[in-house]
């Protein structure tokens, strides 16, 4: 069978066409074809993946080759991106199936199949306007889905999501602009080779745009302000959709962006500054956080801190340490917010301090969230130990020992606050009366999915090194983009 | 073949096992775990046949595992305590909950110290570092919820040793390319002094974490009083020494032959000196059992410490010596006051007194236990501390050696506080029913109890595989017989002799005064005692416990006062208040977060010059 | 409204001021006797205490006017300042001696009135720790009251050596050997004895 | 194997003479404080009467096992000591092991019997013994300081931990140590009032407050046997110092004249003086006695 | 003269002698006799040449001194002392309130004879004694030592029961240990 990278944004958008109708029919229908797409798409990423793997693919749309048409580059980072996305996405897919009750579930699946369509596109796009309208996608999918819950506090969440995701548009669309008023292409390949012709004041003018376009999107400090909020007030597994999947995407195009388009040392150098102070003040606003996915929030922004250091330092290794790190990010974080769910939801009360002993009452769920944190803190011999040691050397290598220093302290802090919630669990009272409800089979299985995966890379990681190697190339080798880019 | 990955995949196989085993056929469970661990021991008995090292790569790093003399002694030395400890929690735990867990983090442990001792590069070692940190922190927290703040405060202090490793693992790995055991020791010279120094400032404070260095060693009366009793054992007997294992590597193997070298030896000296010292003095006015022998171990650590430092070939015996003789004695006293805990329930010495009679045997346990630690003759700590103390006057350590003296003595009054105060003294009316603990916990007391004897008659079954190790350590030579030492000014104790002497004028004199008037002996109640005449009713208590070193602790005056616990206690508290404030970055209002982004915008356009190099 | 330098007769004037019905007077130097009702004796006492600053309770003791049918408390209270001392009597009920604990102002009351306990069996309502005090498993009269008979108790309990039977009044063995004269009243006191 | 008779008798004989003497001095001590107090005091065998009376009484009253082997901890310690010291210098009779230990060896046994006998009182139950014990191991880490900083100090300048060896260096009156470091000497004799036990020093069995302290529940031949320890362990002593300070003594003679003169510092020192408490006692030795310590390691260290 | 038949009689001569010349006192300081030992011990008298000396307790005395009057609630702690001491033992009873009551005849709480309640060996008498007769008394009590008479122990151990019958008579409330030697 011939499959084209085309699937990944064309299934799931047909799939989010298709979902209110089919609900009009029948509900299990609307819960089972996002499965069935991700599944699929699964399928066909896995299967792509070895021919990615030897040669980038580039698929053109509607027959205009590059620069002039659109087209897609489904590249080693491409794939192992999207791979990632996938399996999120399914496991998500698994948990909402029966968390999500509330009405409208076809909203809620169309929605939860923009943001893939919208985030694979970001990913495998190698059109800069073509970006930006997926882009818009998955933010405005990501906005309604903060506001699913549909009640004060997630219209004030989604509402200052909006507020600042349009900053982010419109800043990317005005460095579109610029950049096709410099150099009169959208392809991203050819704007790359002909990017060097450009003066240096409108390049970083742009860069600008760029940095902060995505940085808004990406978490970066100042910038994420919209971020707590809008993980805590989402339903829980959204804030796994937004750890894995959404700030993912847009990390990818900015480093796509950095790597190819502009690669200025200064620019780098920013960057893992800037990934310093988001990682050093999320920490310390996590530290005395009251509710849990609040905390939750906080330490993903923490974590993409991390993967801004690693890809400021810039090198091949330092950057295939970030891109371990954001694999492991996205499973251990999504792990963390479906297992938060439950525990959120059997408490009765988003408080942490609600939680306690639920560790007896509710032993696995519990169990998962355990995992996850000690995974997170990055103890062997669970996977963020391997991506965290990665980045610490790289990073070390690069000569930025002070940001080694200030990266095991935040590492201090982070330890301290998931084993305080941890230690909740276990070794409270418990005063939950809750011994009815259970954590339902699907449920379960997410996070164990989740959990045997980062158990697997923990005992096992160079299996996953061996995908990003190629990855990490794919990223830092222009030449090479430029050259598949633009089919040469 | 068997080797070291069958070893460590036994233990922490036989630790999942009896997880799934408790929660399925519970029977099952302590079987597993005590086959594992005596297969386990067998094992590491023969791996020094087994010369090849065990290679393989995780992702970028070479993995290479193998048996090194230095390394051997201490695997010896968790195999044989963890074989008694095993045995012991299986009649300790026996009616406890959560066995699952708690067999699991324990096999995880002791796995954890093999894989450390075996690891011959960096990765593995800091990777099974963390993995006996977190299991050993969550068997900190097993037993209740007050053992909370205690656990966070031993993985805080864990976590920034463990990340003072990690730093100086990458500081190596930037400098040197390689993390292998062989290549680093062999390469370590042509790194730059700063890195040097800075290697090994942050190895020796990472490991000092785990041996409770002071003034790092906050953690560690807590941790030790919470974890459960055989864990104990093991938490001071074994797993403090992987400290002293990485001292001891990061001394000779990279620091030695250094510019810097006689100073850190120096330093590192004073610090053992007197972290001997001052835990010898907080142990004295503990009331906790478990906290007063787990200051006793740190002080015991600081010797070790300090023996080490000093370098020397007869110091580097006495401190392996003591490390060994400290596994033993103090998973002895943990184990017995566990007997102690677990007929009685409690470890606070002021609420027991007088078991002798109902506990003879953990009695026993405990009076050989304080012999040693105080370093009487004939039982084994003597020998330690005779090596020690020659060793540091015959290098030239004068006010030192006095230090070690002073903390050494002193420490007879916590010793003696802790037997007294649990063993002797009267009978309490609570423990009249009070028995003997199970088999199963007094045999491998017991067992210990009697090595500590033939140590101390025969240090050279001990100073054999000891010489095997400081060959490896950098060559360092020293002569002894089975039953002799000799210290460098010619002198010699012949140990033999002193058991000979000291156990003939003991028996002598025991059948003496027990043959003469035995038929008169009258045994009397602790209660039928000289008190002007008053009589004691039954539930009356006259033991002197509470309070037992007044007179001392208004000698010493206000030497104890300032307290590291406390400065941290603060730190800790003004660094969290500080991020309290910080969190409000975060105002949660729509407005100020644009007004963070167009600033931020502004920033960047206004300063591009400085950060782009570019004036827009 | 301290009475820093109060003499004797300051003081009995203040004294009658406040209690109307008080016996007020003047022993000797320094010694002034109120006599009291019962009720009124802990509100005098506090009185004294706080404003006329006797500071100190000195003692403590009691008398057994079997004739009366009453028992006699004696409160000492001494004053530094004037160094005066004021003796307050007052009579308790033989039937039902009860009066109330004067722990609470003078912490020192406790013991006086554990040992009037003891020798009287008076009860201080109030004072937690009476109960035995210095005899030891007395049963039966308190042995300070006048009704308990002290010779017939100790011939009854403690061996009698015999020899001594001349010699139980000294004064009178010793007038026989030496001729010396006795006074009458101590004469009935041995004569009575003898009888017995 | 061939037995070494000699020594067999050293080892049988030395704790006899040992016994004897040192039971003489109690009593020549007893006479001395009563001629001090203007008393003519008991005979000079009154300790033996003593002795024996308390091995002839007929009954003891034993509180368990480890009150009964107390005594016998004791009697080792002190007996083991005399072993590893040589009574009698280049005489093989009375070396008995003095070759088989050192002074640091001895520093640990003479520890030995504090604590057995700590453990037997322990057992008894008796508070005032318990009190005693806690001044006693108090006190004992008070006067450990100077006496192992003197003993560190001519450990280092005489380049040796053996006592004979100690022994050798004196050779003539001249080389006694007690004239090569003075100073060392003193530290030494300070902490060696504390080890006596006598006022001021003698909180430990302060008998009005504490009814004897830790013997207090001992009685008949338990105690019998700690007063024939305690004399044996005295004798010891003193010829510890003597060989340490004094040049050792070639014949008993010697040795008696100058362990008495040795002995008579703490008794005439005790007789007159009020007692110290044991935080008085503990300051006092980590004050003068500790500062002289110190200066007598650093006058040996800056002579090189 | 002895009272351990199966002992020979050197050893019990040497025995005798040692126990006579070295008498250790448990003053019971009740009464005014206790203000009479000091002399007794110190310069102008100086007990010790006769081997007396002062015990600080019970288990470690040879002779209990009982020096004056006894209340009940003291003959409780003196009949507990007593018993605590080791065998062989003696008591001394001091000035005539230990012999007939003395001054305390008729006092409601305070014992006539001691000899009903504990064997007194040697009884001093006097209202006190003074050191000389007290030290009379010694010599009077190392005499029946040496001549093997000063048996009270034994005494009271054969004659228990009529002992207890006199002390439980006063002493209504007996709550103690049994008699261990």
């Amino acid at each position: 069978m011939n499959f084209s990278p085309v699937h990944f944004i064309a299934v799931p958008l047909f799939a989010a066409f298709l979902i209110p109708i089919v609900g009009r029919f029948s509900k299990e229908a609307v819960k089972l074809i996002p499965g069935l797409v991700l599944l699929y798409l699964s399928y066909v990423a896995i299967s792509l993946y070895p021919i990615a793997l030897q040669k980038p693919i580039v698929e053109i749309i509607a027959g205009f080759k590059p620069p002039f048409g659109i087209s897609l580059y489904f590249g080693p980072l491409a794939a192992f991106l999207v791979t990632m996305v996938m399996l999120i996405g399914l496991v998500i897919w698994l948990y909402s199936y029966k968390f999500i009750i509330r009405e409208p579930l076809e909203k809620y699946y169309m929605l939860f199949m923009l943001v893939i369509a919208g985030a694979t596109g970001i990913m495998i796009t190698g059109d800069i306007f073509n970006m930006f309208v997926f882009l818009e996608i998955t933010s405005i999918a990501a906005y309604s889905l903060t506001a699913f819950l549909r009640d004060k506090d997630g219209a004030e969440a989604a509402f200052k999501y909006l507020l600042i995701g349009s900053f982010s548009s419109t800043f990317y669309l005005l460095a579109v602009m610029l950049i096709y008023a410099n150099t009169g292409t959208l392809n991203i390949a050819d704007i790359a080779a002909k990017m060097q012709t450009v003066p240096n004041q409108p390049k970083i003018f742009i860069m600008i745009l760029f940095l902060v376009g995505f940085g808004i999107e990406s978490e970066l400090f100042p910038l994420n302000g919209w971020a707590p909020d809008a993980y805590s007030q989402a339903p829980s597994p959204i804030g796994g959709v937004f750890g894995g999947i959404v700030v993912k995407a847009s990390t990818y195009a900015m480093m796509r962006f950095a790597f190819v388009l502009f690669n200025f040392h200064s620019m780098f150098e920013l960057i893992l500054v800037l990934g310093v102070i988001t990682m050093l003040i999320a920490e310390m606003s996590a530290m005395r956080q009251q509710q849990i996915k609040r905390m939750l929030a906080f330490s993903s922004i923490g974590q993409m801190g991390l993967i801004m250091i690693a890809f400021g330092v810039g090198t091949d290794a330092s950057v295939r340490a970030a891109l371990f790190q954001v694999f492991n990010h996205a499973v251990i974080k999504t792990l963390l917010f479906l297992a938060a769910g439950y525990l959120v939801f059997h408490s009765g009360s988003k408080k942490i301090s609600a939680l306690d002993g639920l560790g007896h009452n509710k032993p696995i769920t519990s169990f998962f969230f355990a995992l996850g944190a000690l995974a997170i803190i990055g103890l062997p011999p669970f996977s963020g130990f391997w991506s965290k040691l990665y980045i610490l050397t790289s990073v070390a290598k690069g000569g930025f020992l002070a940001s080694v220093v200030l990266i095991l302290f935040s590492g201090i802090i982070e330890a301290i606050y998931y084993l305080r919630v941890v230690g909740r669990l276990y070794f409270k009272k418990d005063v939950s009366q809750d011994n009815v409800r259970r954590t339902p089979i699907s449920g379960l299985v997410a996070m164990g999915i989740l959990a045997v995966v980062i158990l697997y890379v923990g005992l096992y990681p160079h299996q996953i090194i061996d995908l990003i190697k190629p990855a990490a190339h794919d990223l830092v080798d222009k030449a090479a983009y430029i050259k598949y880019g633009l089919l040469h | 073949m068997i080797s070291i990955p069958v070893l460590l995949l036994l233990i922490f196989a036989a630790g999942l096992l009896a997880f799934i085993a408790h929660h399925t056929i519970p029977v099952l469970r302590d079987a597993i775990v005590i086959i594992a661990i005596t297969i386990a021991g067998y094992i590491v008995w023969q791996l020094p046949g087994q010369t090849s090292n065990v290679n393989f790569s995780i992702g970028m790093f070479a993995i290479n595992w193998g048996v090194t003399e230095y390394s051997q002694l201490f695997g010896l030395l968790i195999a044989v305590l963890s074989f008694f400890a095993l045995i012991y929690s299986s009649a300790f735990m026996a009616n406890k909950e959560r066995l699952g867990y708690f067999y699991m983090n324990f096999m995880f442990s002791i796995g954890a110290m093999f894989g450390i001792v075996y690891s011959q590069d960096l990765i593995s070692l800091f990777f099974f570092w963390e993995i006996m940190t977190w299991s050993s922190f969550m068997l900190t927290i097993y037993c209740c919820e007050e053992a909370q703040s205690v656990g966070l405060k031993y993985f805080i202090f864990s976590a920034i040793g463990a990340y003072s490793i990690l730093t100086a693992i990458v500081i190596i790995y930037s400098g040197l390319g390689s993390l292998q055991l062989a290549n680093i020791f062999a390469n370590f010279g042509t790194m730059s002094i700063a890195a040097k120094l800075a290697v090994v400032i942050l190895l020796i404070t990472g490991f000092g974490v785990k041996s409770a260095m002071m003034p790092l060693h906050v953690w560690a009366p807590d941790a030790y009083k919470m974890s459960p009793a055989p864990y104990t054992a093991i938490f001071s007997g074994a797993l403090s020494k992987m400290g002293i294992f990485g001292i001891g590597l990061v001394l000779f193997k990279l620091a030695a032959g250094q510019g810097f070298y006689p100073y850190v030896q120096e330093i590192l000296a004073w610090i053992g000196a007197l972290t001997a010292l001052f835990s010898t003095f907080y142990a004295i006015f503990q009331t906790d059992a478990k906290k007063l022998l787990a200051y006793s171990s740190i002080g015991q650590l600081g010797y070790i410490i300090t023996g080490l430092a000093i370098g020397t070939p007869l110091s580097i015996t006495a401190a392996l010596f003591l490390t060994i003789m400290h596994g033993i004695f103090k998973s002895m006293l943990f184990l017995s006051v566990g007997a102690v805990y677990y007929r009685t329930g409690t470890t606070n010495m002021n609420e027991v007194s007088g078991l002798i009679r109902k506990m003879p045997y953990t009695f026993f346990t405990a009076l050989f236990g304080i012999i040693t630690v105080a370093g009487i003759p004939p039982l084994g700590g003597f020998a330690g501390k005779w090596m020690l103390y020659e060793s540091l006057i015959q290098s030239n350590h004068y006010f030192l050696v006095i230090v070690i003296f002073f903390a050494s003595t002193a420490a007879f009054l916590y010793l003696y506080r802790f037997i007294f105060s649990m063993f002797l003294g009267q009978e309490e009316k609570e423990t009249e029913n009070v028995k003997e603990a199970p088999l199963r916990m007094i045999v491998p007391m017991l067992i210990l109890a009697v090595s500590t004897l033939v140590f101390g008659v025969f240090p050279g079954l001990l100073l054999k595989p000891i010489s095997g190790a400081m060959g490896y350590l950098g060559n360092f030579q020293h002569a002894w017989e089975t039953s002799v030492l000799f210290n460098n000014w010619g002198s010699e104790i012949d140990l033999n002799t002193i058991v000979t002497s000291i156990g003939g004028v003991f028996i002598i004199a025991w059948i003496l005064i027990t043959v003469k008037g035995y038929r008169k002996n009258r045994y009397v109640t602790t209660k039928d005692i000289h008190t002007s005449g008053e009589v004691p009713t039954g539930n009356e208590n006259l033991t002197y416990a509470i309070d037992f070193y007044k007179p001392f602790e208004r000698a010493l005056g206000s030497v104890l006062k300032p307290s590291v616990d406390k400065l941290y206690n603060y730190t800790g508290k003004l660094l969290e208040d500080s991020f309290e404030h910080l969190r409000y970055v975060y105002t949660g209002n729509g407005q100020t977060y644009a007004m963070y982004v167009m600033g931020f915008l502004l920033i960047l356009f206004l300063f591009s010059e400085l950060i782009f190099g570019v004036a827009l | 409204m301290h009475i820093q330098d109060c003499t004797e007769n300051t003081c009995v004037d203040q004294i009658q001021k406040i209690f109307h019905t008080a016996e007020v007077e003047i022993q000797r130097k320094k010694r002034v006797k109120v006599k009291l009702r019962l009720d009124l004796v802990p509100l005098f006492l506090s009185y004294a205490r706080d404003y006329l600053n006797f500071k100190h309770l000195a003692h403590i003791s009691c008398v057994d006017w079997i004739e009366e049918n009453e028992f006699e408390l004696i409160f000492m209270l001494w004053s530094y300042e004037a160094s005066l001392m004021i003796m307050v009597k007052t009579r308790v009920n033989r039937e039902k001696p009860e009066f109330i604990t004067l722990s609470h102002l003078w912490p020192q009351a406790e013991t006086y009135e554990r040992e009037i306990h003891e020798m009287y069996g008076i009860n201080f309502k109030g004072n937690e720790r009476l109960g035995e005090f210095i005899l030891e498993d007395w049963e039966g009269v308190p042995p300070m009251r006048r009704d308990f008979d002290t010779i017939k108790y100790s011939k009854e309990n403690f061996y009698q050596r015999p020899g001594r039977e001349d010699a139980q009044d000294v004064r009178e063995t010793i007038s026989k050997h030496s001729g010396e004269e006795v006074p009458d009243f101590a004469k009935e006191f041995s004569i009575r004895r003898i009888e017995e | 194997m061939d037995i070494n008779w000699l020594k067999v008798l050293g080892i049988i004989i030395t704790p006899i003479i040992a016994f004897i003497v040192g039971v003489a001095y109690g009593g020549i001590v007893r006479n001395i404080t009563a001629r001090v107090q203007n008393r003519f005091g008991p005979p000079v065998v009154q300790n033996f009467w003593d002795i024996i009376k308390l091995y002839s009484k007929k009954t003891t009253v034993s509180h368990g096992w480890m009150h009964h082997l107390a005594p016998v901890f004791a009697i080792t310690a002190s007996v083991t000591t005399l072993y590893f010291i040589p009574v009698l210098r280049d005489s093989k009779l009375f070396a008995n092991l003095s070759f088989s230990g050192d002074l640091i060896f001895l520093l640990y046994i003479m520890v030995f019997g504090s604590l057995g006998m700590a453990l037997g009182v322990g057992q008894s139950g008796n508070p005032n013994a318990a009190i005693g014990v806690s001044r006693g191991l108090s006190m004992m880490v008070g006067y450990e300081i100077p006496f192992v900083l003197a003993l560190v100090a001519i450990m280092i300048q005489f380049h040796t931990t053996s006592l004979n060896d100690l022994l050798a260096v004196q050779d003539k009156f001249t080389n006694w140590i007690i004239f090569q470091s003075p100073i060392a000497f003193i530290a030494a004799i300070l902490a060696f009032l504390g080890m006596m036990g006598y006022a001021p020093f003698d909180v430990v069995i302060a008998p009005a407050e504490i009814a004897s302290g830790p013997p207090s529940e001992f009685g008949g031949k338990y105690l019998g046997l700690m007063q024939t320890s305690r004399s044996i362990f005295t004798f010891a002593k003193l010829v510890l110092f003597t060989d340490i300070f004094l040049g050792g003594a070639g014949d008993f003679g010697t040795l008696i004249v100058k362990t008495f003169l040795l002995y008579m510092i703490p008794v005439l020192t005790g007789i007159v003086n009020p007692r110290f408490r044991t935080e008085q006692a503990i300051r006092f030795f980590w004050k003068w006695p500790t500062v002289f310590g110190v200066i007598a390691i650093l006058a040996v260290v800056m002579k090189g | 003269m002895t009272y351990d038949k199966n002992s020979k009689k050197i050893v019990d001569i040497i025995q005798n002698f040692a126990r006579k010349h070295s008498l250790w006192i448990l003053a019971y300081g009740t009464g005014c006799g206790a203000i009479e030992v000091p002399p007794t011990m110190t310069s102008r008298y100086d007990g010790e040449r006769f081997g007396l000396r002062g015990a600080a307790t019970p288990r470690q005395a040879d002779v209990l001194l009982i020096t004056g009057y006894l209340a009940t609630k003291t003959l409780k702690r003196v009949i507990r002392t007593y018993e605590q001491m080791q065998s062989p033992k003696y008591v001394i009873g001091f000035g005539s309130c230990t012999i007939n009551g003395g001054m305390y005849w008729d006092s409601y709480n305070t014992i006539k004879a001691l000899d009903r309640y504990l064997p007194v060996d040697v009884y001093i008498n006097g209202c006190m004694p003074r050191p000389e007769s007290v030290i009379s008394g010694f010599i009077k009590l190392q005499q029946l030592i040496s001549e093997g008479k000063a048996n009270g122990a034994e005494k009271y151990q054969k004659n228990l029961e009529w002992y207890r019958e006199n002390q439980k008579k006063v002493i209504h409330n007996w709550k103690m240990p049994d008699y261990n030697w």
